[in-house]
């Protein structure tokens, strides 16, 4: 029936501590389901939003994953800001059977892959390897690691841990610091003492990155410093007052999107997008709504291909995917990849005066 | 080596001031109410994200901190009389889960008020680390420092040199007594909200600088505030400096010496472990209850 | 007349505590209120200082209606009340509990009356830097007292004052309220020791179930055949 | 032979003696009253006897069993209970539940069978509520058996410890003030239920300051004196004594 | 009959009504799935509400015993393969033995100096579940197999509603039990003054550290429960913000009232639900709604609504 919606359901963290990844998506979600509707929706049924907030909570998704499936009966789910969340309603997702496209970091939610189970941003597996690959073209080879405590944090310190080997590495330190905390220099002193270390690598998000920064330029560490795609996001520079300079990270595309060449296959598609997302909401652009974006317009793409929301052909186009081009990269999935991103979605953009500088 | 511990000291001094003046602001809505504000820590987030506020309206900086600071003074006596004052003799575990509504309703207006970035308040002098003996320090923890160092002993004064002060403490002891002494109660009520929040609002512009503000960094401050404070002995401002030292001390050598993994579990268990042996704090003295 | 209540209700929620109280207190008397447990005494000293709120009828003190005023602001015009219970600031030192008492007052007097208080309750002196929660029962229900004259009551209202003290000590304090007494001061006081106070007070009333049912003076509510049986237990 | 004896004991806070060098002992079956100015550490001993605090140096022996420094809860095996200066009534609970608390030791409180509901128990509460309305009845307080306990007059409480200290069935009777804020005529009462009680054989010490109690019901009378024993004898005897008079009594006769 | 008369247990009897006829009214799995939830939350609750609202004592870490329980099912039957029925009883006697050794010196403690006690060792568990990734995960949380007894699964909703029914029931059969027994009373005494209720031969210290255990296991069968039911853990099943959620539950449905805890689990764990439509506002209804309960209805829901009905009837 032509009436009857198409009905997309959301679960993110727009309040709480990870409402800066929750906040951007959803506010690209409202955007982007109003210009489609208003240019004539998806198979000429119109798209329906219906986001609950999660407050980053995993322990309040799980109930608003089984509300969206049994209650409101949505089609598809384009959710979960961070990857606790993500988690904890794999479960529910596989059991009820209905594609699922997560915003979460870690690479532990595609990896093993689950049936339903896709997700959009870069995982910190690509991003490591990208910063593996970095650092040994300046030849460092012992690091010492900084990491917060939240899930993606924590992923990310693992997979630093277990490429370390492969990529010939060595992790000298391994400090942690706790939510909410505000200073960290314990932590990057012990770092900086540690014997043969050549380089800090930080895990994590949200103003800790910051933090980290200014303590790191506080106590006049010398040697480079680099954070992950986590820290992809202007107010990182801002805030740190100074203490950005010099930081080096893989960020997507969409970061440093003025700074490409016209030739970037993304380069369209990117502004396009973060011209939209600053004139409606007056903001920055950051990379996480970038995922929701992505994630919205693989799903609009495969429910097109399959000319119709059952659940089984949805995902079958999904998994077919083929160098779609998103904001965060070039997109080409199967049933052995719930990503479809590689490593050479990144670029590696080190802070220049205040603003990012892509290398190379 | 020393330098090591230098720098751990510095940086557990910074955050335990932060805590310590976190804390104060327990102690005095404590010392006239008995009660524990849970919405402490808002008091805190309110005088960040206020200053941040009217800076971005293109206001200079002192003016900023002052109008953010009347604002928080206004919600501080806002939630004394429409929250606090109609349960005054209510069980304490309802006032702990008034102030916690109240600290709800607080974030989530910010929230809607005001976005949920975050944001960084430029240093009070200027951002190049200090070396002492091998170890660097933040000019705005010097600030802090020296602030704290001033508010308590401004309020030590406070509470044992002037009547207003003691009518204050007298208040939470014995509300009927202090009526019938001629003290306005519900005044000394209003006053004692008005003080913490400006002394949480004014701990909030201090550190915004140093652990940037949003609208939820209430939540670990307040919650450490409140370890301080009960650390301390309660309604003590000198315990509650005490007690946020020896959080932030504690956090930091942890840190640097044992398990950073596990530093904030051993900040719990040091508290843990003064409550079991001085079931007060550290300051709290004895019980004087006779029967 | 100093005091007037007239038709004076007060209650606790739904229970009526005081019924249409008329009582007079005149300048420089010394009136005494005795009634069974719970007959509502200590409610009408409460509704005197403003600590309780009157349902009905009016307060007036030195021809001034005060029925509307907060309790400290009668602190302010002299409305001084003893409470019942021994009321003091268990963690605050005894003398920090007796500068409270002067709260409404300079603070160059209320230095020279702290040295009075110490004169006549020399054990406050001596305790004067413990805390007044750890004082034996009778030090505290003197320094309440003391604490009240901190405030120099125009009228002192007395809710049991004897209460739990020993027989030397009540009989200082009944020689403290006839000094007062006799030093002008308006003393309205409640007391469990029938005996002593219709025989040092002017007049007296009789309140049985929240109503006054006798009054008259002293002297004559102590031969009072009901009196007798009801409260001097004879 | 004696059932509560004290030896040598010392109490004092942070450099107040509040008891020194107290030695006494009751006589079982008596009423045995303390009396001493305000301060001279009656509640003090009172504390020391029932476990409350625990003295400085000294031993409490209870029929020639040391006792000092068990706790509070073990002494009401041994059948010693109190009432309190500043009343301790469970607000929480209604005026019957205050007395059946009394009856504790008792009652069957095992945990599991409590858990599980077994009718044991309920027998056991039954009899313990019965017991409880009984004891009320007898002290007077059979108007207040359906009240909660925050309703109650002042003067109704200070029963209400009373009922609640006799149904534990105590072999000795501490009372603190029990007239204190009562009315002559009150006072008497008070007076005939102690006198009851004695009858039955339950020893009585008693801390009083209205000496007309005091001198009507005591069989023993110990006067203390900051911290320390002024004087001990029968009523007539501590009525003539200078030092008694001198310290606590005053020269006004009082009380008829 | 005269069993009958008894409100405690006309009380048990309106509930077990309740927990019968409720399933006519639910529409899909998901109502199903909250009031399953709700069940969950109100047997901690009816056990936390022996602590706090009968002995009078904070805890605000309860969330911790609970993510223990949790977590000891989890982590035993999906790694270790245990009997989940073997591992929630193993869970429970581990959560009540450190309960145990916790209750002495925590329960020395009084007032806000016991809510900072219980805070920090809720806090310390919650950390623990967090650090120790190689077993429960990290923050990332751990999946948890489905629940069997004797090869039978509560394979659908339904099933799992009438088990957690079934469960709740006995809870607040055992919490009625020994609140009208006299250990219940010697709680309440203790409540009320201490020094009285050991005067009295109420061993204070035994009996706040019972009542300590007795709640811990409750919360500990209950986050086993929770374990399987949900197939997924997280550590913020022991964190800060669930005690305080538990807590509020016990005081929104009335202290020391075992059906106010049923009614307080269940309105805190459906106001999110119907807050949904506020949307932005959401956060800020919610904490006006705890404070306005708690300021005109201070005594809580249930013995405010009681007294309210008796008054009404007389
Ligand atoms: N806070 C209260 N709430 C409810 N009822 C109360 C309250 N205070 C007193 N009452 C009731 O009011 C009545 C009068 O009490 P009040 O204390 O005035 O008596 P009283 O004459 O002073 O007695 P006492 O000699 O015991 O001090 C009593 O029935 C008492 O139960
Ligand atoms: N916990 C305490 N801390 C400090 N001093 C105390 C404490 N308890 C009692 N005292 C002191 O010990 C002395 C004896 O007090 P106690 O209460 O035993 O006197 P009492 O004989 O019962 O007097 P009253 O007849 O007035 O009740 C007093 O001087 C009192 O100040
Ligand atoms: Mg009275
Ligand atoms: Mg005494």
């Amino acid at each position: 029936k032509a009436e009857e919606t198409i009905k997309i359901g959301s679960f993110l963290a727009v309040t709480g501590g990870a409402s800066f990844l929750g906040d951007p998506e959803k506010k690209t979600l409202d955007m982007y389901v109003e210009k489609i509707n208003s240019e004539g929706g998806v198979l000429g049924r119109k798209l329906e939003l219906i986001v609950y907030d999660s407050g980053g909570d995993p322990k309040k998704a799980v109930p608003f994953a089984k509300r969206l499936i049994s209650d409101d009966k949505v089609d598809i789910l384009l959710a979960g800001s961070t990857t606790g969340a993500t988690m904890a309603v794999i479960p529910i997702v596989e059991k009820a059977g209905i594609p699922f496209i997560s915003f979460g970091g870690a690479g532990v939610i595609i990896n093993p892959v689950k049936k339903w189970v896709f997700k959009t941003p870069h995982t910190d597996t690509l991003a490591v390897q990208k910063i593996y690959n970095d650092m040994k073209s300046r030849g460092i080879s012992k690091i010492g690691l900084l990491s917060g405590s939240g899930g993606f944090d924590k992923s990310c310190r693992k997979n630093v841990l277990d490429l370390a080997d492969g990529a010939g590495m060595g992790v000298v330190a391994d400090e942690t610091h706790g939510k909410g905390d505000t200073d960290m220099t314990a932590q990057i002193t012990k770092i900086k003492n540690s014997a043969g270390v050549q380089a800090m690598l930080y895990c994590g998000f949200g103003g800790a990155t910051s933090i980290v920064a200014k303590n790191f330029k506080q106590l006049g560490v010398d040697i480079p410093h680099y954070q992950t795609h986590g820290s992809a996001s202007k107010s990182f520079i801002k805030n740190a007052d100074g203490g950005a300079e010099g930081v080096r990270l893989p960020a997507a595309a969409l970061v440093v999107v003025d700074a490409l060449p016209d030739s970037h296959p993304q380069k369209k598609v990117a502004s396009a997008y973060k011209k939209m997302y600053e004139a409606k909401t007056g903001s920055e652009i950051s990379s996480f709504g970038g995922h929701a974006y992505d994630g919205l317009m693989l799903a609009v793409e495969a429910i097109t291909r399959a000319g119709t929301t059952d659940k089984a052909a949805v995902l079958a186009e999904l998994e077919k995917t083929n160098n779609f081009i998103g904001v965060d990269g070039i997109y080409t999935m199967s049933p052995t990849d719930h990503l479809g991103l590689d490593e050479a979605s990144f670029v590696m953009v080190e802070v220049k005066d205040g603003d990012w500088k892509m290398l190379k | 080596m020393f330098a090591e511990f230098l720098q751990f000291l510095f940086s557990g001094i910074t955050v335990g001031a932060i805590y310590a003046l976190v804390g104060l602001g327990f102690a005095i809505i404590y010392n006239a109410s008995n009660v524990i504000n849970f919405a402490q820590g808002e008091f805190v987030m309110l005088g960040g994200m206020g200053t941040v506020f009217f800076i971005g309206l293109g206001l200079p900086m002192p003016l900023a901190v002052l109008l953010a600071v009347s604002l928080t003074v206004i919600v501080g006596f806002g939630l004394e009389r429409f929250a606090v004052e109609p349960a005054r003799d209510a069980p304490i575990v309802t006032l702990i889960i008034i102030t916690i509504g109240a600290s709800i309703f607080l974030r989530g207006a910010a929230q809607l008020v005001w976005d949920r970035n975050f944001h960084s308040v430029a240093s009070f002098s200027g951002s190049d680390p200090i070396m002492i003996g091998g170890a660097s320090i933040l000019p705005q923890s010097l600030w802090i420092l020296g602030c704290t160092v001033v508010i308590v002993i401004a309020l030590h004064m406070f509470f044992n040199h002037s009547m207003t002060g003691k009518s204050i403490i007298a208040t939470s002891h014995n509300p009927l007594a202090a009526k019938l002494m001629g003290i306005n109660t519900s005044m000394v009520l209003l006053m004692s909200f008005g003080l913490s929040a400006l002394l949480g609002a004014s701990a909030g512009i201090l550190i915004a600088p140093i652990s940037l503000t949003y609208t939820g960094v209430g939540i670990m401050l307040g919650l450490k505030g409140f370890c301080a404070a009960v650390l301390g002995g309660l309604g003590k401002p000198m315990g509650a400096i005490a007690g946020g030292l020896l959080v932030g001390i504690s956090e930091a050598m942890t840190a640097g010496y044992i398990s950073s993994a596990y530093k904030d579990a051993v900040a719990f268990i040091i508290i843990l472990a003064v409550l079991f042996l001085m079931p007060n704090g550290l300051f709290g003295g004895r019980g004087t209850e006779r029967v | 007349m100093l005091l007037e209540i007239r038709n004076l209700s007060s209650q606790y929620g739904r229970i009526k505590a005081l019924r249409g109280i008329d009582v007079d207190v005149d300048e420089g008397e010394l009136v005494a209120l005795v009634g069974a447990n719970g007959a509502g005494k200590t409610t009408l000293l409460r509704t005197i200082s403003g600590v309780q709120p009157a349902s009905e009828g009016s307060v007036m003190l030195a021809k001034r209606e005060i029925t509307s005023f907060s309790s400290s602001r009668r602190v302010k015009l002299g409305v001084i009340q003893v409470p019942e219970g021994r009321q003091v600031f268990g963690p605050m030192s005894v003398e920090d509990n007796l500068i409270l008492g002067s709260y409404t007052r300079e603070r160059a007097e209320a230095a020279r009356t702290i040295e009075e208080m110490y004169t006549r309750f020399p054990v406050l002196k001596e305790k004067r830097h413990q805390m007044a929660g750890t004082l034996s029962g009778g030090q505290q229900q003197m320094l309440t007292m003391g604490r009240a004259l901190m405030a120099k009551p125009r009228i002192l209202l007395l809710d049991e004052p004897s209460m739990g003290l020993a027989p030397l000590l009540v009989d200082e304090i009944f020689e403290i309220v006839s000094q007062l007494r006799a030093a002008g001061t308006t003393i309205f006081m409640v007391e469990q020791n029938a005996f002593m106070a219709l025989e040092i007070a002017d007049r007296a009333y009789v309140l049985e179930a929240g109503q006054i049912t006798l009054s008259g003076t002293g002297k004559e509510l102590l031969s009072n055949e009901k009196v007798i049986e009801a409260y001097l237990g004879i | 032979m004696s059932m509560l004896r004290v030896e040598n004991l010392n109490m004092s806070f942070g450099g107040v003696h509040a008891v020194e060098n107290m030695s006494f002992s009751v006589i079982p079956g008596t009423i045995h009253s303390i009396i001493g100015p305000n301060g001279a550490g009656k509640t003090t001993l009172f504390n020391l006897i029932t476990g409350v605090y625990s003295p400085s140096s000294g031993r409490v022996f209870f029929n020639d069993r040391d006792i000092t420094n068990i706790p509070t809860f073990e002494l009401a095996k041994y059948g010693i209970s109190r009432t309190f200066q500043n009343l301790q009534i469970f607000f929480n609970m209604s005026a019957v539940e205050n007395v059946m608390v009394g009856n504790h030791l008792k009652t069957d409180s095992r945990f599991l069978p409590a858990l599980f509901g077994l009718s044991s128990i309920k027998r056991g509460e039954r009899e313990c509520r019965e017991r409880a309305e009984q004891i009320m009845c007898d002290v007077g307080l059979e108007k207040f058996i359906g009240s909660d306990a925050d309703s109650m007059p002042y003067g109704a409480l200070k029963w209400l410890e009373i009922a609640r200290a006799l149904a534990s069935e105590p072999a000795v009777l501490l009372l603190d003030e029990p007239a204190a804020g009562l009315n002559p005529s009150e006072t008497s009462e008070i007076d005939d239920l102690i006198k009851r009680v004695a009858e039955k054989g339950i020893t009585v010490i008693l801390v009083e300051h209205d000496m007309k109690l005091v001198m009507g019901v005591s069989d023993h009378i110990l006067v203390l004196d900051s911290g320390r024993k002024l004087a001990e004898g029968t009523a007539e005897e501590i009525r003539k004594n200078p030092d008694v008079i001198e310290a606590y009594l005053g020269h006004r006769r009082r009380a008829r | 009959m005269n069993a009958l008369s008894k409100p405690e247990t006309g009380g048990i009897l309106s509930l077990a009504l309740v927990i019968a006829i409720l399933p006519a009214f639910l529409p899909n799995s998901f109502y199903f799935d909250v009031v399953i939830l709700v069940g969950i939350n109100a047997i901690v609750c009816v056990g936390l509400n022996l602590l706090i609202g009968y002995t009078g004592q904070i805890s605000l870490g309860h969330a911790g015993f609970f993510g223990l329980g949790a977590y000891f099912s989890g982590i035993l039957v999906s790694i270790h393969g245990w009997p989940p029925l073997v591992a929630l009883i193993a869970g429970a006697v581990f959560v009540g033995v450190l309960a145990y050794i916790l209750a002495r010196p925590v329960m020395k403690l009084r007032g806000h100096y016991l809510a900072m006690g219980t805070l920090g060792m809720g806090i310390v568990i919650s950390i623990v579940l967090n650090q120790e990734g190689d077993l429960t995960g990290g923050p990332d949380g751990m999946p948890v197999d489905a629940f069997s007894v004797f090869g039978w699964e509560p394979g659908n909703e339904l099933t799992w509603y009438w088990m957690v029914g079934g469960l709740l029931l006995i809870a607040v059969w055992l919490a009625l039990n020994l609140i009208n027994s006299p250990v219940g009373r010697a709680l309440r005494a203790v409540h009320g003054s201490e020094v009285a209720a050991s005067v009295a031969g109420v061993d204070v210290a035994r009996y706040k550290s019972l009542v300590f255990v007795v709640s811990a296991v409750f919360a500990s069968v209950a986050g086993s429960l929770f374990a399987h039911y949900s197939g997924f853990l997280t550590p913020s099943e022991a964190d800060f913000f669930h005690s305080i959620e538990l807590v509020t539950m016990v005081v929104l449905g009335g202290m020391a009232s075992v059906f106010g805890a049923v009614v307080g689990a269940a309105v805190l764990t459906l106001l999110p639900q119907l807050l949904t439509v506020f949307h932005d506002y959401e956060m800020l209804v919610f904490g006006a709604a705890m404070m306005i309960t708690m300021i005109f209805m201070r005594r809580g829901l249930v013995p405010t609504l009681q007294s309210a009905f008796n008054r009404w009837r007389k």
